[in-house]
């Protein structure tokens, strides 16, 4: 990018500021308008009634770990793969296509045998529930 | 960055006179022409999201043989300026345990993720606001802050059910990410560049030359495209983070006020922006079936009102699948993204790459027509 | 001129939030502070002209490794968020007795020191006005490289990426006793 | 104003910062977080430099693979700290000092 093309990078940071702005904005308002009563009662959080019973922060089942490390893997793999897509046509039509395609494969063929591999060990099963007994594992 | 809003208008010789009437100020007469154009364009996506809220009400009724909001205005058509000022005038209540800081920032979070896709939208060959060379990819990396926010929304609220929503939710966007990121990069493939302008100059013409049309493979990979859309989205069928059955309202539980209302605008501006690439990934965006040699700034104007009825007609098909299809359940939706959707896309992009190699690019139309 | 306004942004949202990082005694909002850090730094990438990278690195990080450390943060029971103990001076979470800082505080002034005279000779050899060569495309060029030059780093670079999925699956997959 | 000192300047605060919270917690995770910030420093110097001195892209390159380690360098600290955990239900870095249980 020259310093004139970052000009055109304008348009986004003034959309991040409206949205700010707009945040804001809208808080201030609501602020002025809304009614303020409050109560302890009514700020504890929603449990259908009930009075809730300890934090809602506490560790949760490693499954959502395993999705995220995944999608980490998944999601570089794809920005790798970003612009080779996009030279993809140009070199093709200068008759380099099957070199990036072979090269294209191989990188896909590793990437495959990574879901494949997750996917025979139940990685990607959701209802097989691990049984975590933190105790037993002492 | 191929072409900016700026450089679109600079052709023309208005463009000069009032270059003249900012004293040659050209940085501030760009300054001024994006802030112009940022405004109108939240406006309207603003009035898009609304209007959402009140088709998605409007088609239920319809689907259901009910009648839907009819008081406010001319059908009820004001029903969602109501709701606006409803959200506006209701007190802000917060948990007494939640985590504050966090609590104000997961709305904004969301709002600044999807207000920052809207900057590379295609409403036109010439309306871009910025054509940046990394276009499609920058609008799937900038929308992710919404999987942040949904998990800081859980989080923050310190409630059970928010924390349950929040996890379920960042994990299904950030899954659902994957084939929607692999389609995409099936059309970088074959439109060889990821900037929007480059997508859609090799869509014009007739709509046999749309990439949907392209190949097999690309045919599949907008369906991929458009069901990874859907869950990323947290739209039924895949609207597990707001499960009312089961998790009362899933991230936004604890949200009132104008806060719940913010979540809710930028979750109904993405539908409509995922629509949108959609309509410009797969359906020729705003291109017109017939060969445009002229280029005017009346005929810009047709080309958006085509970009809007391309993207707001997948719109309609989205309201139509939530009120079609039931609700899956967490292991379902797991399954379907990872041992379904990701293979298939995979496929596609394999597929794809070899079809440009073996045909030099060619779509099925060229290979029958014999074109180009 | 918006250059220079998207440099200063960028650089004040990196080096600020950098600094929350260090100073916040709750790990989820220094987590939530790394993240305006590193999309403080793409935007520093975006005035250099390497837009690939600025969108790589929000891509990468803000949707997956932020999104990670939330996930490992709340799986490692999201009770010890705030660390009390060992306060420097009740502003930031430290560890150690006066003798670490005052050691701590004497490498720091050399490394600074050292630091600043480097950027001295730099800052002379290279003038803020040299704006080096201008890429008009780097998507293209990267995309290029990756298959010609650096293909080898391109092809064992998704090794490591395998790798590091079987690896780390491994890790944290739960064992059944 | 924008010049190559002030992107080593910027760079040199995020390496201190990653330094300091990287030595000053002992929350495994947080050690991680320290260690991003480090490798963005890097990354950043990388691209200044390609910018300012080389003037071709290899420094792009670069730092577009310090991004990826960065990220296969995270899923397996997390993955370890989160192993860590179920052994021992703590993440302070104190008690990490068996190599095997």
């Amino acid at each position: 990018m020259t310093p004139a093309q970052i000009d055109g990078l304008m348009p986004i940071v003034m959309l991040m500021g409206i949205a700010v702005l707009l945040f804001t904005g809208g808080h201030f308002v609501s602020v002025l308008l809304a009614p303020k009563k409050p109560s302890h009662l009514k700020s504890t959080p929603y449990e259908c009634g009930e009075l809730p019973v300890g934090s809602a922060w506490s560790a949760f089942n490693v499954r959502f770990y395993v999705v995220g490390l995944i999608f980490i893997i998944f999601d570089v793999e794809s920005v790798l793969m970003f612009p080779i897509a996009s030279v993809f046509r140009e070199l093709n039509d200068l008759g380099e296509g099957l070199y990036v395609l072979e090269i294209f494969l191989s990188f896909i063929s590793i990437l495959v045998m990574g879901i494949a591999y997750c996917w025979k060990k139940g990685d990607l099963d959701w209802v097989k529930s691990y049984q975590v007994s933190l105790k037993n594992n002492k | 960055m191929n072409q900016t809003l700026v450089s679109y208008l600079s052709q023309y010789e208005f463009y000069d006179i009032l270059l003249g009437l900012f004293g040659m100020n050209a940085g501030l007469l760009a300054f001024t022409i994006y802030l112009l154009f940022t405004l109108a364009i939240v406006g309207l996506c603003a009035t898009i999201g609304g209007l959402g809220t009140y088709a998605e009400r409007k088609i239920s009724a319809d689907i259901q043989q009910r009648v839907g909001p009819n008081r406010v205005g001319p059908y009820g058509i004001l029903q969602f300026l109501a709701d606006g000022v409803k959200m506006i005038t209701k007190e802000d209540v917060m948990p007494f345990t939640a985590d504050k800081f966090l609590f104000y920032l997961a709305p904004m979070l969301a709002l600044i993720g999807v207000f920052a896709t809207l900057a590379v939208l295609p409403w036109s060959s010439g309306f871009m606001m910025a054509d940046l060379n990394v276009g499609i990819f920058y609008l799937i990396a900038i929308s992710s802050l919404v999987g942040v926010s949904v998990f800081l929304g859980g989080y923050a609220s310190n409630s059970k059910w928010s924390m349950l929503g929040g996890l379920r939710g960042a994990s299904q966007i950030i899954s659902y990410e994957i084939p929607v990121t692999i389609s995409v990069l099936s059309i970088t493939l074959l439109a060889g560049g990821m900037s929007f302008g480059t997508i859609l100059s090799h869509q014009q013409g007739t709509p046999i030359n749309w990439f949907l049309f392209h190949n097999p493979f690309a045919f599949v990979a907008f369906f991929v495209y458009f069901v990874g859309a859907l869950a990323e989205t947290n739209r039924a069928p895949f609207d597990l983070p707001e499960a009312e059955s089961e998790l009362v309202s899933g991230y936004h539980t604890e949200y009132t006020g104008m806060r719940f209302g913010f979540f809710a605008l930028a979750e109904y501006i993405e539908v409509f922006v995922v629509c949108g690439v959609g309509a410009a990934l797969f359906l020729g965006g705003g291109n017109l079936p017939f060969d445009v040699s002229i280029d005017i700034i009346p005929l810009q104007l047709v080309q958006v009102t085509v970009f809007l009825a391309k993207a707001l007609l997948l719109y309609y098909v989205v309201i139509w699948v939530r009120w079609t299809f039931p609700r899956l359940r967490v292991d379902q939706l797991m399954s379907i993204c990872w041992k379904y959707l990701t293979p298939i896309a995979i496929f596609n992009l394999v597929g794809n790459a070899v079809w440009m190699v073996m045909f030099n690019g060619k779509s099925v139309a060229d290979l029958m027509f014999g074109g180009h | 001129m918006f250059a220079q306004l998207l440099f200063l942004m960028s650089a004040l949202l990196t080096v600020g939030c950098a600094i929350a990082v260090t100073v916040t005694k709750n790990i989820m909002h220094s987590c939530i502070f790394l993240l305006g850090s590193l999309i403080g730094v793409a935007g520093l990438y975006a005035t250099l002209g390497a837009d690939f990278v600025a969108v790589t690195q929000i891509m990468v990080y803000v949707g997956g490794i932020v999104i990670l450390m939330l996930f490992a943060v709340m799986l490692t029971g999201g009770k010890d968020f705030v660390s009390r103990a060992q306060n420097l001076l009740g502003l930031a979470p430290a560890m150690g007795n006066k003798w670490t800082y005052a050691t701590g505080l004497f490498v720091a002034t050399v490394f600074l020191l050292t630091n600043i005279s480097l950027m001295m000779n730099i800052s002379q050899a290279y003038p803020a006005k040299n704006f080096g060569s201008e890429f008009p495309s780097t998507v293209s060029a990267i995309g290029k490289l990756l298959v010609k030059e650096h293909v080898l780093a391109f092809e064992l670079s998704s090794v490591l990426l395998l790798g590091a999925l079987v690896g780390a699956a491994i890790i944290a997959r739960p064992r059944k006793q | 104003m924008m010049g190559l000192t002030s992107y080593l300047v910027i760079s040199l605060i995020l390496f201190v910062t990653g330094l300091v919270v990287m030595l000053s917690r002992k929350n495994i995770v947080a050690i991680l977080l320290g260690i991003e910030l480090i490798l963005n420093a890097a990354a950043l110097n990388f691209v200044a430099y390609s910018r300012y001195v080389t003037g071709n892209l290899d420094g792009h390159i670069f730092s577009l693979f310090i991004i990826v380690v960065a990220a296969a360098e995270a899923a397996v600290g997390l993955a370890i700290v989160i192993r860590f955990f179920q052994i021992k239900e703590t993440i302070h870095i104190d008690e990490a000092t068996q190599l095997r249980n």
